[in-house]
């Protein structure tokens, strides 16, 4: 029952999300639904075959919050690899760093270690199980209190369950 | 001209900047990893920032959604080929560079 | 010359200022990421294009290089680099 | 002796090069007007961008053996391939997987926006099929797809069937006038299913074309 | 020199470049990823020839499936020699 | 001079060393990636020869189109052949023609 109701909301999220866009491809030209309507029909009968709908609710404030801190800290990133890149002596201290994650297996890791990829001054390199490595451009910052915080915005996002424990 | 266009024209310019700084430090930068720092996010802040200076002058919503989805495409492309390379190139044992290792 | 017809140059040049990198190696990793680069920067380059020639449809033309922009480097990760082979040619 | 034919031949291929550059540029202007007359039957074509006029309408035929073409190579790559090699997918780490199960039915979409924007403007069944066809790299990057080295009856079906409705419609209209001109008043219609069936077929030939010559280790 | 030309002129200098190197150079990786950039490159041309169609099919195979191909050539070749070499 | 007569220009330098490359070349992928550089450089003239006074001409557009497509399956049939031929003899390269091969053969 529980499993019926996830995939209806599956289909009608996917498929309103899939209309959007065709919309937005086609600059909303009206004549456009009759090949649409299909295109739309095929793309969400591919994303529920390839991801079948899980019973995660995401979490609207927990979503834009997350956004935000997504683009001030990407925009953060993207100035401190400039920086680095374009003063006169690079002053890179990389290293590897290796971190348990607290967030439950599944998607939740999945999103951290891209995003983590895009955050700044830390790369993903390995993710097995719940050990995540990182390349980091600066080995003295504080890279474990970073991935803490997205951590927390990725499971209040989510709705997730931290392992406080780890 | 007004104050929407000048602040897109001035966003096209740090994109591009932005895209200069990925480059110098795709030739700079001493190794594989630190180079993979640079393209994923020198480049997409660049590109996130040509986008965000066109949807100033975009004429439409529509328009402005296709902008912001070709950016997330390329920062969900950057992220997972960035971490496959990275990962392929430990699997080699690839060291990172270390200060002082000289280039 | 309107700006974004400039920066679309600019952009162009910084692409071939990273063709250095696929020059200079040393591991065929470091040589592919020029071709990554090619696929964001292309991207933004058609983006201004699109802009500067009046031309919509070049978005979609980006769309589609952004879409397809992760085939390239996957298939360099799971299939081409294997093992540090000698950068010799086979014969 | 051997070591002089690569020079004579580099010298010969420049020699060439430059033949044709001279020759350009001692092109007299245009005897025919193509643009015009294209321009001039793009009402009666059915469609309203001159590129899909061309490809379905007016020049039908070329597409028509394009297609034949398209399925012959993969009936040589099939040839190649030994069919017991045909192994199942090797799922690869689920950062890419993720990517993979995102990305393709998002290239399904724009597969279905480009077969239909091609109507009026830049877009049509080739660039939809090259879309669909990445799709399918894609998720064979992934691991999510086994090879196609053997293909299943329905595949085969696919595979054949923009070749089978391009000549099907070219019979049914061959009444009507010569080979694959269509009555002006259904042509939008019959272009639209032709391509529809030939953006599914391109997509899986060239699909095919990777999936089937492509080994099958991890 | 208007802006357009000095595109085309950079454009082509690095198309012609990009070609004769994938052709000349001694590794043989370097010479496919110098034929993925000149795909690339290609579409910028037909972007810039006003041939958006071209572009976009184009950039969709030279995208999508050259590179995959090659590459994979690329490996199987490399496979094919580790255990003999 | 027009943008479609300088782009016909850089084909046909491309054409030409595209051409060289296949037939100098010895390494059976050197030569399809020579393939495809010969036939960017065709597909370039055809449709910047027929642009060349301004006006975008549809025709050749379109032939170029199909022409891309052939070309990305011939490559993938190429590719497909060399793989068999160094599955059967190890070698990227096709076998010399010697004078003297058909004593070998005997």
């Amino acid at each position: 029952m529980n499993i019926r109701r996830a995939t209806v909301r599956a289909v009608l999220w996917r498929g309103v999300l899939f209309a959007l866009l065709w919309w937005a491809l086609t600059d909303g030209r009206p004549g456009s639904w009759g090949v649409g309507g299909v295109s739309v029909a095929l793309a969400t009968a591919a994303s529920l075959a390839l991801l079948p709908p899980v019973g995660t609710c995401v979490s609207r404030i927990g979503l834009v919050r997350f956004l935000v801190f997504f683009f001030v800290q990407s925009l953060r990133g993207g100035v401190q690899v400039a920086a680095f890149a374009l003063r006169p002596r690079p002053g890179l201290r990389p290293g590897f760093h290796d971190i348990a994650l607290r967030l439950p297996a599944g998607l939740g890791r999945i999103l951290l270690a891209n995003t983590l990829s895009l955050l700044p001054g830390t790369l993903s390199v390995e993710l097995d199980g719940d050990r995540l490595c990182l390349h980091v451009l600066d080995e003295t910052a504080p890279t474990e209190r970073e991935v803490r915080v997205v951590e927390d915005r990725l499971a209040h996002m989510l709705g997730l369950e931290l392992d406080t424990t780890a | 001209m007004s104050l929407a266009e000048l602040l897109g024209d001035a966003l096209l310019v740090a994109g591009a900047a932005f895209f200069f700084a990925g480059t110098v430090g795709l030739l700079r930068f001493p190794d594989v990893y630190t180079r993979l720092h640079a393209l994923a996010k020198a480049d997409n802040l660049g590109l996130g920032l040509i986008v965000l200076g066109l949807l100033l002058h975009a004429p439409g919503w529509a328009t402005g959604i296709k902008l912001v989805l070709i950016w997330l495409l390329a920062l969900a492309a950057s992220a997972t080929v960035g971490f496959l390379i990275a990962r392929r190139a430990r699997r080699h044992g690839i060291a990172p560079w270390r200060a002082g290792d000289g280039e | 010359m309107t700006l974004t017809f400039a920066l679309a140059i600019f952009l162009l040049l910084n692409l071939i200022v990273a063709l250095v990198r696929v020059a200079r190696g040393p591991t065929p990793a470091d040589r592919l990421l020029a071709a990554l680069l090619f696929g964001t920067t292309g991207s933004a380059i058609l983006l201004l294009l699109a802009e500067a020639m009046g031309q919509p449809s070049l978005l979609d033309t980006a769309l589609v290089f952004a879409l397809l922009a992760a085939i390239t480097g996957v298939a360099f990760a799971r299939r081409a680099w294997r093992e540090e082979a000698p950068d010799d040619e086979p014969r | 002796m051997k070591r002089a034919l690569p020079v004579v031949i580099v010298a010969l291929a420049a020699l060439l090069g430059a033949a044709l550059a001279a020759a350009m540029l001692d092109l007299p202007p245009h005897a025919v007007r193509l643009p015009g007359a294209v321009a001039a039957n793009l009402a009666a074509s059915g469609v309203a961008h001159p590129i899909t006029a061309v490809l379905l309408n007016f020049r039908g035929y070329d597409t028509l053996l394009e297609i034949a073409v398209l399925l012959l190579a993969l009936f040589g790559v099939l040839a190649l391939v030994k069919p017991h090699a045909a192994g199942a997918a090797h799922p690869a780490h689920p950062l890419l997987q993720t990517l993979a199960r995102l990305l393709a039915p998002l290239m399904v979409l724009v597969a279905g926006y480009l077969l239909w924007i091609g109507a009026s403007a830049p877009g049509g069944a080739f660039q939809a099929g090259a879309v669909l066809a990445a799709a399918g790299v894609l998720l064979r990057l992934a691991g999510l797809l086994p090879t196609w080295a053997a293909p299943n009856l329905l595949l085969r079906v696919g595979l054949a069937l923009g070749l089978l409705v391009f000549v099907a419609v070219a019979a049914a209209v061959l009444g009507h006038a010569t080979l694959l001109t269509y009555p002006p008043a259904l042509a939008g219609g019959l272009i639209l299913v032709i391509e529809a069936s030939l953006t599914l077929s391109i997509g899986l030939i060239l699909a095919a074309l990777y999936l089937a010559s492509t080994e099958v280790r991890p | 020199m208007s802006a357009t030309l000095a595109f085309d002129l950079l454009l082509i200098v690095a198309l012609v470049w990009s070609a004769a190197r994938a052709l000349t150079v001694a590794d043989l990786f370097r010479g496919v990823v110098l034929l993925i950039v000149f795909g690339l490159l290609m579409a910028l041309a037909w972007a810039r020839l006003g041939a958006p169609d071209i572009a976009l099919a184009e950039a969709a195979i030279g995208a999508g499936l050259t590179g995959a191909l090659l590459l994979d050539a690329v490996g199987h070749l490399r496979a094919k020699r580790e255990p003999g070499a | 001079m027009s943008v479609g007569l300088l782009y016909a220009l850089a084909g046909a330098a491309l054409f030409a060393i595209g051409l060289a490359g296949l037939l100098a070349l010895p390494h059976l992928l050197r030569k399809i990636l020579a393939f495809n550089i010969l036939g960017s450089g065709a597909f370039l003239i055809l449709v910047g020869l027929g642009q060349r006074d301004g006006s975008v001409d549809p025709v050749p557009q379109a032939m170029v189109l199909t022409g891309i497509v052939v070309a990305i399956a011939a490559t993938a049939l190429a590719l497909a052949l060399a793989r068999q031929l160094l599955e059967r003899t190890g070698r990227m390269q096709l076998p010399e023609d010697r004078p003297d091969a058909e004593t070998d053969d005997a």
